[in-house]
C-alpha cells in the first residue's frame, strides 16, 4: 500500500504547490528597477543557436548592471524564459513576465517567427511594444498598422532584396540575373517562407527563375533537396534555414559537390554553430550579416571586466565574439537604448511598456553615439520613426574561411522602390482584416 | 465517515445510470461548477487565465476527444495534433471565406469538417491494429503538417503561411478578454463533455469499449466494426477538431502550422494516459497535470536551485524539467497505469470505507 | 436417472452441406454436413483439435468454408461478416471466454442489447427523449435476464474481476440479451465444477424451454452432453463420424474409438 | 522452522517430517492490487514424491496459491502478504521464478500459455533456459520428453500458436519437464481438454511422477479425475483451506462427493433432473 | 536516367541509415513487446557520450585510434548504465501491464534520456568525426553526365548496418538467448515460469539496442554532427519499422530500402509539382498501404488470431 499512498500523498502536496505556486502573490519588488524579460531557448533542435544569442543578451544587460548601475541609475532585471522554439511556451512565457517589475515588462524579443505572430496579437492590448530585430513579420516595419512591433536592423525582404542585390553586383549588374535560376532552400515554416513574396517581385523584375525548395523542419536530412539542386543547377542558392538545417545544407552541399560560395545564407544561417558541423565542406560559404561581424570590439572589453571575468557569463569562452553572441548584445543595446531614449523625455524612472515604445520610435543612433557606446565597426547608424520600425536597412555579405568569418562585402541598403509597395500592400491587408485603423505618422509624437 | 451512500436508494433506473449516482458527488461537483463559474472571474489574474485557466480547460476537451478513441474505442492515435490543427484551420477559412457568420459559429462547425477527416483517416483502422495503427495515424500527423503549409488556399494565400483569428464578438459583445475566453472556452468543453458522457454510457459508448476490449466478439455478437470505428473517430475528431478551433481563436490568436505538430499529438497522448484512459474526469485531470506540471518546475526550480547556492539555468531548468516530466511519466505508470482517474477512485474508495481499513 | 427426453422436431432451422475449411493447407474441416432444427438442443463433441470451435465460427460467419454451403431459415448464406450472422439472429458464448472485461457485468449484457437499439449520436448526446426511453427499455429486458442468471449482485462489478464461473454466467446473459433464435455455446462448462454445471445446465434448458431458443453447443462433460442434447454430432480430426440421438452415439463404435474411450 | 509453521490444518502429517516435504506453504495471505484479499490464510505442504491435488471452485484460489508458490505473483499485480512459503526447509517468498525454477521448483500456467511463435521444438528448448548451453543433456531431455509426448514429436516444427489445445498442453508440461524440476505446479491442466486427453495427461502425470519422482502440486475443476491421480487433496473454499487428506479419504467424503463428484446418495442425478437452483451454504 | 538512379541509390542508402533506427525498435519490440519510443533519444545520447568522450580523449593527445576505441567503449558503458537503469527502474516495475503502457513509458524514458544526455554532455552541435571518409564520389561519370554522386559515408554505414543485421539475425534464430528473447515477447508470464530470468533478457535487450543505437548515433553523428536533432531521427524510422514488420530484422533492412528510395524518388520526382516537403508523410503513406494488404507488415509474424 506504501508506494500508493506516497504517490496520492505526493500528487496532493504537488498540486497545492502548484496552486500556491500560480496564486503567491509576487515577491515585493523595489520600485526603481526596470524589468525586461528574456526569452531564450537553451534547449531543443535549435539550442546551438539560441544559446549563444541569449548569453549575449543576458550579459550586456549585466555589464550594464555592473559598469552604470542600470540605465541612468535605474537597475535592470531580467529573467529567462525557456521557449524551446515553441509557440504555446513562448506566450506562456510571455504572459508570465508581462506583468513582472514594477512597471511591466519594457519589451519583448520574442526569437522566433511563430511567437512573434502569437504575440502580435497580444502586445496591443498590453502596451507592450515587440523588439524583433532581424525576423518576424516583414510588413510589420509599417508602424501605422503594427504600431507596437519594431523589425529593427532588418527584415527578410531587406535580406532577399539585399541578396539578390550582392548577386547582381558579383555578377556585373542586375541585366545579369536574367535567365538565371536562384534557389531558395528554406525551413518550411512562416521564417522561411516569408522571403518568398519578395523574391517573387524580384524574379519578376530581373527577370530570373526562382526555384522554391522547401525542408521540412527540423532540416537534418535533405538529400532529396540536394538531388534536386544537383539536377535543376541553380546558379545561386539562397539558404533561410536555422539551427541544424544549416549545417545540414552545408554538409550536404559538399556531399554534391555544389559550389559553396554559391550558396548565401541570411543572417540566421550566418553563424558559427551553422558551419562547424559541416567542417572543410563549409569553407567558402557565405552569408548575408544583420550588420553586424564576427570579432570583439570596444564593448567586448567592458563585457569582459565586468561580466564574463567576474564569472557571471554563462557564455562559454569560444562563444564570446561570435556572430550570435554579438548579435544578442546588440540586441540588448537596442532595446535600452530605446529605454533611454524614453527616459529622455519621460524621466529618469521604470518606463511603462508604452513609453518604451515611444523610445523605440523616437531611437536615433548616430555613428558618435555608436563609438561612444563601443558598437563602432559593427552596426550603422539607426534611426527608427513612425513610418519606418526597421531603422536601417543595411547589411553585408561575408564568409567562412574554414576558421572563421570574414566580412567580404561593403555595405548594401535595402532597395524602398521594391520593398515598400509591398510592405504597404500587405500591413494594409493585415489593417483590413484585423479592422485597424492606421495611426496618422505626421500626427505622431 | 461523509462519503458514505448509505441510504441512498434508486427507485428508478433513470436515477441508476445517472452520472452521479452518489449524492455527495453531485454536491461537489455542483460546487466545482459554482467556483468554476462564478469565483474563479473575480479572483484569477491575468496571468493565470492566459497561462493556466484557458490552455487546461482547452486542451482537456481535447483529452476528452483523444480518449474517446484511446480510452473507450482503444484506438492508438498519434495524429491528434494534426486534427487540432484540422479544427483550427476550418475554423480560420469558415470566418475567412464566410464573413457573416460568427467565430463561435465556426468554432462549432469546425469540428464537423474535423469528423470528416477524422473519418477519412479512420479508415485504415478497419484492418491495422495496434502500435501499427498509432504509427498510420502519424502519417495523418504528417500529413496535417504538409497540408497546412504547403496548401495555400488552407492559408488563404496569406504569403508566410501564419495566420490570425478574426474578432471575437457574440450578439455586440467584445468576447476577447481573458475572462470571457476562460468562460466561453469553459462552457463549450463542458456541455461538450457531457454530451461524450452520454454517449459513452449509451449504447455507442457500449459498442466503442466492445471493440476496445474485444474486437472479434463484438463483431460477433452484432456490433459493426466500420460503424463502431468510424463514430469513434468522428466523436473524436470532432471534440479534438473544436478543440482546435478554440486554441486557435481563443487562446493562441495568431498562429503557424507548428502550433500543431506532433509535440502536441504527443502531450494529448500524456494526458490522456496519466489522467487515465476511458475516463472523462481522468482527461481533464490529465490535462491540468500535463499543463501545470511544466509551469511548476519552471518557478520552483531556480529558487530551489539558489536555495542550495545552485544557479540553474533556464537550460538546466529546462533539462530537468524534461528529466522530472519523464521520470513522473514512468513513476505514474509504475504507481497507477490507470492513471490519476484510478488514484482518484481509490483514494475515494478508501473514504468510503474509512476507518476500517477493508 | 432418466437421459435424454424423447422429443422430435422437424423443422431445420440451419443446415450445413458439405462445408470444407483449411488454414494454410491445414485442413480444420473436410466435407461435414449436418443440421440443426428448431427448438432442440444440439451438440457438437469431439477430442480437441476435432474442429468443434470451427464449426461454429463457420455457423456465425467468422470463417469463411473454402467448400460447401450453410442454410440458414431456408435461405443459403453467402461470404458474410459476423455481425451480419448476428443480425440474422445467432448468438454465442466462446471457449475461452469473450467478455469486454473493462466493462461492468449490466454493460456486457447491454451490448448483446446492441442490435435492438436504433437512436443515432445525436440523441445520445442529449440523452434525452428516444435515447433515454430506448436505454430504460432495454434495461428492463437486461434486469430480466439478470434476474434470471441470479447475477444481480455483481452488476456493477468490472467482469474482469469476476471469477470464472461467473464470467460464463455473464457472456450466456450477454448472449441471451439478444433474444437470438440459434444459440451457440462454445464449451459453456469448461472449467466448473459440479454445482456449477448443474447450476449452467438448468439455465441452458430454461432458455431452450421458455424462450424456444435453440441451441447448439461444444461440450466435453459426456454427462452433461448425455443428459442435455437431443442429438449429438461427433467430429474427430475435422470429420463427422458420428450423428444420432445421445443413445446411439455413445453406443457407435467409431466414436468410442475415437473419443469416449472405454471408461465411458 | 517448518514445523511451528504447518501446524494448522495439518491433521494427517506427523509432526517433525519437515524434511520430507518439497513444500510447505504456512498460512498465506495474498492481495491483489492491494485491495482484492484472495487468500485468506492457506498451509498445505507437498511430501517429497506426491501427487498432491488442490481442489475447489473457480474463484477459491487455488492458482493463486500456486503462482504465490512460484513468485509469479508479482506480475499480476498481486502480493504475499502474510505467512510463509519453505522449499524443502529454505524460505522462497520473496524469491524470484527464475530462482525457484533453478531450485527445481517449476509451474505449468492455466491456459496453457505456450509460445505462439516459437516452434514446438523451440519451446521446449527454452525450458532448459536454466541449464545453460549443455548441449548433450538438453538433447537427452528432448528426447525424454518425446518419450513421454510422441505427439510433439511430430509436430515439432510447428508454430505452437496453431496446435491443438491438447499439443499446447503437452508442450507446456514437456516444457517444464526440461527444466529437469522435482516439483511441478501443475494449474488446470484438464481445462477444456477431451476427456481421452485428460486421461492421457493424468497418466503422464502420473507415469512422471513414478518413474521420474517429480511430485506434483495440482489445481483441479474436474474432482473426480484428480482424486483418482493425486496422493493428497485440499479443498480450497474461498481462499481459505476447507477440508484435506489423502485421496482415497476424501473420495469417500459425504461432502466431497455430494458437492465435487456428483454422486448423491441415491447415486448419479442427470443434468436435466436437477430441477431447483439448489444453494449450499457459503462461509465468507 | 543518370538522375534517376542517383536518386534512386542515395535513397537507398539513406533508407540503410533509417534501417541503423529501426533496428534498436525491432530488437526491443522483438524481445520484450515493448515499443520502444527511446530508441532515438538513446541514439542522441550514444552519439553524445561518444563524441564528449573523443573530444576529451583528444585533448589529453591520446593517438587517435586509442582515443577513439576508449571513446566508444566509454560509450558502451553509458548504454549498459541506461539499460540496467531501464530495467531495474522501469520494465520490472512493469511486468506484464498492457502495452500502451509501456509505450507510455519508454516515451518517458526519451524525456529523461534527452534532458539527462542535454544536462551531462551539453546541447551544442559537436562535429565527430570517427575516420569514416566523407567525400563523394562520382560513379558510371563515363556513362552519364556528371556521374552518379554517391556518398563514401553513406556506403560504410551501409555496410555497417548490413553486418549488424546479419549478426541479429543469427543470435536471434540460433543462440538459447535469442530464443529466451522470442519467448519473452510473446508471453511474459510464461517465460518467467519456465525459469527466464526477465531481468536479465530486458538488461540485455536494452543493451544491445543501445549498441545499435552507438552505432546510430557514430554514423548519424558524422554526418550531421552530434546534436538534439538525432533525437527525432526515430520519426523517421517509423515508417521504416511497419513496413518491414515490428518483429523482422530483415524486415527493417528491407523496409528503410523501399522507405528510403520511395521518399526520395517522390520528393524529387513528385514533390516539386505538390510544393515539396512530401516525403515525410508520403514515407508514411508508402507504409501505411503495404499494411493495408500486409497488415503486420512486409516481414512481420503473422498475427495469430483464434476465438
Amino acid at each position: 500500500m506504501g508506494i500508493r499512498q506516497v504517490a496520492l500523498l505526493g500528487t496532493a502536496i504537488v498540486s497545492a504547490g502548484m496552486i500556491a505556486a500560480l496564486t503567491a502573490p509576487s515577491v515585493a519588488q523595489a520600485q526603481n528597477e526596470q524589468f525586461i524579460p528574456n526569452l531564450v531557448y537553451r534547449t531543443g533542435a535549435y539550442a546551438p543557436n539560441g544559446i549563444p544569442f541569449a548569453d549575449g543578451v543576458a550579459d550586456y544587460i549585466n555589464m550594464l548592471n555592473a559598469r552604470d548601475g542600470g540605465i541612468n541609475g535605474v537597475k535592470i532585471i531580467t529573467e529567462e524564459c525557456e521557449t524551446g522554439y515553441a509557440t504555446d511556451r513562448g506566450v506562456e512565457c510571455y504572459e508570465r513576465l508581462k506583468g513582472k517589475g514594477p512597471t511591466g515588462a519594457a519589451y519583448f524579443s520574442p526569437l522566433s517567427t511563430g511567437i512573434t505572430f502569437a504575440l502580435t496579437e497580444k502586445a496591443p492590448g498590453d502596451k507592450i511594444p515587440l523588439i524583433t530585430m532581424g525576423y518576424g513579420r516583414s510588413d510589420s516595419r509599417d508602424g501605422e498598422i503594427f504600431t507596437w512591433n519594431f523589425p529593427l536592423l532588418g527584415t527578410y525582404w531587406t535580406a532577399a532584396n539585399v541578396a539578390i542585390q550582392y548577386i547582381a553586383k558579383e555578377w556585373g549588374g542586375f541585366d545579369k540575373l536574367k535567365g538565371k535560376k536562384i534557389a531558395l532552400l528554406y525551413h518550411d515554416s512562416p521564417y522561411g517562407k516569408e522571403p518568398i513574396a519578395a523574391l517573387d517581385i524580384m524574379s519578376k523584375k530581373y527577370g530570373f527563375d526562382f526555384l522554391q525548395i522547401p525542408v521540412p523542419a527540423p532540416g537534418s536530412e535533405q538529400k532529396s533537396q540536394w538531388l534536386q539542386i544537383r539536377q535543376q543547377r541553380p546558379d545561386y542558392v539562397l539558404l533561410w534555414g536555422w539551427g541544424v538545417m544549416n549545417s545540414a545544407a552545408v554538409t550536404e552541399a559538399g556531399n554534391v559537390n555544389y559550389p559553396r560560395d554559391h550558396m548565401l545564407g541570411v543572417w540566421w544561417s550566418g553563424a558559427e554553430p551553422d558551419v562547424l558541423p559541416a567542417g572543410d565542406k563549409a569553407k567558402g560559404y557565405k552569408a548575408l550579416m544583420l550588420q553586424h561581424p564576427a570579432g570583439k570590439f570596444a564593448v567586448h572589453k567592458d563585457l569582459e571586466k565586468y561580466v564574463i571575468s567576474q564569472g557571471k557569463s554563462m557564455a562559454k569562452p569560444e562563444e564570446f565574439g561570435q556572430v550570435l553572441y554579438n548579435r544578442g548584445i546588440i540586441n540588448s543595446m537596442l532595446g535600452t537604448e530605446s529605454i533611454r531614449t524614453a527616459m529622455a523625455k519621460f524621466g529618469n524612472k521604470p518606463m511603462t511598456g508604452e513609453q518604451v515604445r515611444w523610445g523605440i520610435e523616437h531611437l536615433d543612433l548616430n555613428a558618435d553615439r555608436i563609438k561612444q557606446l563601443g558598437f563602432d565597426g559593427m552596426i550603422g547608424p539607426i534611426k527608427v520613426s513612425c513610418l519606418d520600425h526597421e531603422g536601417a536597412r543595411l547589411s553585408r555579405v561575408h564568409q567562412w574561411d574554414g576558421k572563421e568569418w570574414k566580412v567580404i562585402s561593403d555595405w548594401f541598403k535595402g532597395d524602398d522602390s521594391i520593398l515598400e509597395p509591398l510592405v504597404k500592400a500587405t500591413a494594409d491587408a493585415y489593417g483590413k482584416e484585423k479592422k485597424i485603423t492606421p495611426r496618422d505618422c505626421s500626427k505622431a509624437s | 465517515m461523509l462519503y458514505r451512500e448509505a441510504g441512498q436508494f434508486k427507485a428508478s433506473y433513470q436515477a441508476d445510470q445517472a452520472i452521479f449516482p452518489v449524492a455527495q458527488d453531485r454536491l461537489v461537483m455542483l460546487a466545482l461548477l459554482v467556483i468554476a463559474f462564478l469565483v474563479v472571474p473575480f479572483v484569477t489574474s491575468e496571468y493565470v487565465y492566459r497561462a493556466v485557466l484557458i490552455p487546461t480547460v482547452i486542451l482537456s476537451l481535447a483529452a476528452i476527444g483523444l480518449n474517446v478513441l484511446m480510452g473507450y474505442c482503444g484506438q492508438v492515435s498519434l495524429g491528434s495534433g494534426a486534427f487540432m490543427g484540422v479544427g483550427a484551420y476550418a475554423a480560420y477559412n469558415l470566418a475567412v471565406r464566410l464573413p457573416f457568420l460568427n467565430p463561435f459559429v465556426c468554432i462549432l462547425l469546425s469540428g464537423f469538417v474535423a469528423a470528416a477527416v477524422g473519418i477519412v483517416f479512420g479508415i485504415p483502422s478497419l484492418r491495422i491494429k495496434g502500435f501499427y495503427l498509432a504509427c498510420a495515424t502519424l502519417a495523418a500527423q504528417f500529413f496535417g503538417d504538409w497540408a497546412f503549409l504547403r496548401i495555400k488556399w488552407v492559408t488563404n494565400y496569406t504569403p508566410s503561411g501564419s495566420v490570425n483569428a478574426p474578432p471575437l464578438q457574440l450578439f455586440g459583445w467584445d468576447l476577447s478578454s481573458p475572462t470571457a475566453n476562460y468562460l466561453v472556452a469553459l462552457g463549450i468543453t463542458l456541455a461538450l463533455a457531457l454530451a461524450v458522457k452520454n454517449i459513452v454510457r449509451g449504447h455507442i459508448g457500449r459498442q466503442w469499449m466492445a471493440i476496445r476490449d474485444m474486437d472479434i466478439a463484438a463483431e460477433i455478437i452484432g456490433v459493426r466494426p466500420l460503424y463502431a470505428k468510424l463514430s469513434a473517430f468522428a466523436v473524436s475528431s470532432f471534440l479534438i477538431g473544436v478543440a482546435g478551433a478554440m486554441w486557435a481563436f481563443l487562446y493562441l490568436g495568431s498562429w503557424e502550422p507548428a502550433a500543431f505538430d506532433i509535440n502536441r499529438s504527443f502531450s494529448l497522448m500524456f494526458m490522456v494516459i496519466i489522467g487515465g484512459l476511458g475516463s472523462i474526469l481522468g482527461s481533464a485531470l490529465g490535462a491540468i497535470f500535463i499543463v501545470l506540471l511544466p509551469i511548476f518546475l519552471n518557478q520552483a526550480l531556480p529558487p530551489l536551485g539558489a536555495a542550495v547556492g545552485w544557479q540553474i539555468s533556464t537550460a538546466t531548468v529546462s533539462h530537468f524539467e524534461s528529466m522530472i516530466f519523464g521520470a513522473l511519466i514512468v513513476f505514474f505508470l509504475v504507481v497507477e497505469p490507470h492513471g490519476l482517474a484510478r488514484l482518484w477512485s481509490i483514494g475515494k474508495e478508501k473514504l468510503r470505507l474509512w476507518p476500517f481499513p477493508h | 436417472m432418466t437421459t435424454a427426453r424423447a422429443r422430435s422436431f422437424t423443422d431445420v432451422l440451419l443446415s450445413v452441406e458439405n462445408i470444407s475449411l483449411s488454414f494454410g493447407g491445414v485442413k480444420a474441416l473436410t466435407n461435414i454436413s449436418f443440421d440443426i432444427r428448431k427448438g432442440e438442443i444440439r451438440a457438437i463433441i469431439g477430442p480437441n483439435g476435432a474442429g468443434k470451435s470451427s464449426m461454429l465460427n463457420c455457423i456465425n460467419g467468422f470463417y469463411h468454408p473454402q467448400e460447401g454451403a450453410i442454410t440458414y431459415k431456408g435461405q443459403r448464406r453467402s461470404r458474410m461478416r459476423p455481425h451480419a450472422a448476428a443480425e440474422q439472429g445467432i448468438a454465442r458464448t466462446f471457449q475461452n471466454i469473450a467478455l469486454f472485461r473493462g466493462m461492468s457485468t449490466l454493460d456486457n449484457i447491454m451490448t448483446g442489447r446492441n442490435l435492438r437499439m436504433r437512436t443515432g449520436l445525436f440523441w445520445q448526446a442529449l440523452r434525452l427523449g428516444p435515447a433515454d426511453r430506448e436505454e430504460i427499455e432495454h434495461r428492463k429486458v437486461v434486469e430480466r435476464i439478470i434476474d434470471f442468471l441470479e447475477i444481480q449482485h455483481i452488476r456493477k462489478v468490472p467482469v474482469g474481476q469476476l471469477p470464472y464461473g461467473l464470467q460464463k454466467r455473464v457472456e450466456l446473459g450477454r448472449a441471451l440479451a439478444a433474444e437470438p433464435e440459434l444459440l451457440l455455446l462454445d464449451e459453456p462448462m469448461a472449467g466448473m465444477n459440479l454445482e456449477e454445471k448443474q447450476d449452467m445446465c438448468r439455465f441452458v434448458l430454461d432458455v431452450n424451454d421458455e424462450f424456444g431458443t435453440t441451441i447448439c453447443l461444444i461440450e466435453h462433460d459426456m454427462g452433461v452432453v448425455m443428459d442435455i442434447s437431443d442429438r449429438v454430432v461427433v467430429l474427430d480430426y475435422g470429420k463427422k463420424i458420428g450423428d444420432g440421438a445421445p443413445d446411439e452415439v455413445k453406443r457407435d463404435q467409431a466414436v468410442i474409438d475415437a473419443y469416449l474411450g472405454v471408461s465411458h | 522452522m517448518g514445523a511451528e509453521s504447518r501446524l494448522p490444518l495439518q491433521p494427517g502429517e506427523a509432526e517433525g517430517v519437515a524434511s520430507a516435504n518439497v513444500l510447505d506453504v504456512a498460512n498465506i495471505e495474498v492481495i491483489y492490487n492491494h485491495v482484492i484479499l484472495v487468500l485468506k490464510g492457506v498451509s498445505l505442504s507437498v511430501p517429497e514424491g506426491a501427487i498432491v491435488a488442490l481442489l475447489g471452485a473457480n474463484g477459491a484460489g487455488k492458482s493463486t496459491t500456486l503462482k504465490a508458490i512460484s513468485n509469479l505473483l508479482l506480475a499480476e499485480r498481486g502480493e504475499v502478504t502474510k505467512g510463509k512459503i519453505h522449499c524443502r526447509g529454505e524460505r522462497v517468498d520473496g524469491l524470484t521464478p527464475n530462482d525457484l525454477v533453478r531450485r527445481g521448483v517449476i509451474q505449468v500456467m492455466e491456459g496453457r500459455h505456450c509460445f505462439g511463435h516459437l516452434t514446438v521444438e523451440e519451446n521446449l528448448l527454452t525450458g532448459a533456459f536454466i541449464h545453460g548451453r549443455r548441449r548433450q543433456q538438453i538433447a537427452d531431455d528432448l528426447e525424454k520428453v518425446y518419450h513421454y509426448f510422441p505427439r510433439l514429436k511430430v509436430r515439432r516444427a510447428s508454430q505452437a500458436g496453431y496446435t491443438s489445445g491438447g499439443e499446447q498442453q503437452m508442450t507446456a508440461i514437456g516444457r517444464a519437464l526440461m527444466s529437469r524440476p522435482n516439483t511441478i505446479l501443475l494449474d488446470e491442466p484438464s481445462m477444456g481438454l477431451a476427456p481421452q486427453l485428460v486421461e492421457e495427461i493424468f497418466e503422464i502425470v502420473k507415469n512422471l511422477n513414478e518413474r521420474e519422482k517429480v511430485s506434483f502440486l495440482l489445481a483441479e475443476q474436474n474432482t473426480n479425475v484428480a482424486l483418482r491421480y493425486a496422493h493428497r487433496g485440499y479443498i480450497l473454499e474461498s481462499g481459505r483451506v476447507v477440508l484435506d487428506g489423502d485421496a482415497a479419504d476424501l473420495r469417500e467424503n459425504e461432502d466431497v462427493k455430494e458437492f465435487y463428484l456428483g454422486i448423491g446418495g441415491e447415486g448419479r442425478r442427470s443434468f436435466r433432473d436437477v430441477k431447483h437452483y439448489r444453494r449450499r451454504k457459503r462461509w465468507l | 536516367m543518370g538522375f534517376f538512379l542517383e536518386v534512386l541509390i542515395g535513397g537507398l542508402l539513406a533508407g540503410v541509415l533509417y534501417s541503423l533506427v529501426a533496428l534498436g525498435f525491432v530488437l526491443i519490440f522483438k524481445a520484450s513487446g515493448v515499443f520502444n519510443f527511446a530508441q532515438g533519444a538513446m541514439v542522441l545520447t550514444a552519439g553524445l557520450a561518444l563524441v564528449r568522450a573523443l573530444d576529451v580523449f583528444e585533448q589529453w593527445h591520446w593517438p587517435f585510434g586509442l582515443a577513439l576505441l576508449s571513446a566508444f567503449a566509454f560509450a558502451a558503458v553509458i548504454m549498459a548504465i541506461i539499460a540496467w537503469m531501464v530495467e531495474r527502474l522501469v520494465l520490472r516495475k512493469l511486468v506484464n501491464q498492457e502495452d500502451i503502457i509501456l509505450f507510455m513509458a519508454t516515451i518517458g524514458i526519451t524525456f529523461f534520456l534527452e534532458g539527462l544526455a542535454q544536462t551531462l554532455f551539453g546541447a551544442d552541435v559537436y562535429p565527430l568525426n570517427v575516420g569514416l571518409p566523407k567525400d563523394p564520389i562520382f560513379l558510371l561519370e563515363s556513362l552519364f553526365d556528371g556521374g552518379i554522386l554517391v556518398n563514401e559515408l553513406d556506403i560504410w554505414a551501409a555496410v555497417a548496418a548490413g553486418l549488424l543485421v546479419a549478426g541479429l539475425a543469427l543470435f536471434f534464430q540460433r543462440t538459447r538467448i535469442g530464443r529466451a528473447l522470442r519467448a519473452v515477447a510473446d508471453d511474459h508470464a510464461a517465460a518467467q515460469s519456465v525459469g527466464i530470468p526477465l531481468n536479465q533478457i530486458w538488461f540485455i535487450v536494452w543493451l544491445v539496442a543501445g549498441l545499435v543505437a552507438l552505432v546510430a548515433g557514430a554514423v548519424w553523428g558524422s554526418k550531421l554532427g552530434v546534436q538534439f536533432s538525432l533525437s527525432l531521427l526515430a520519426l523517421k524510422a517509423l515508417p521504416v519499422l511497419i513496413l518491414g514488420g515490428f518483429t523482422s530484422v530483415p524486415g527493417a533492412i528491407i523496409g528503410g530500402l523501399i522507405i528510403g528510395a520511395g521518399e526520395k524518388l517522390a520528393e524529387v520526382f513528385l514533390g516539386p509539382s505538390m510544393g515539396g516537403g512530401i516525403e515525410i508523410w508520403f514515407a508514411y503513406v508508402v507504409a501505411l498501404l503495404f499494411l493495408l494488404f500486409r497488415p503486420q507488415g512486409l516481414f512481420g509474424e503473422r498475427i495469430i488470431e483464434r476465438v
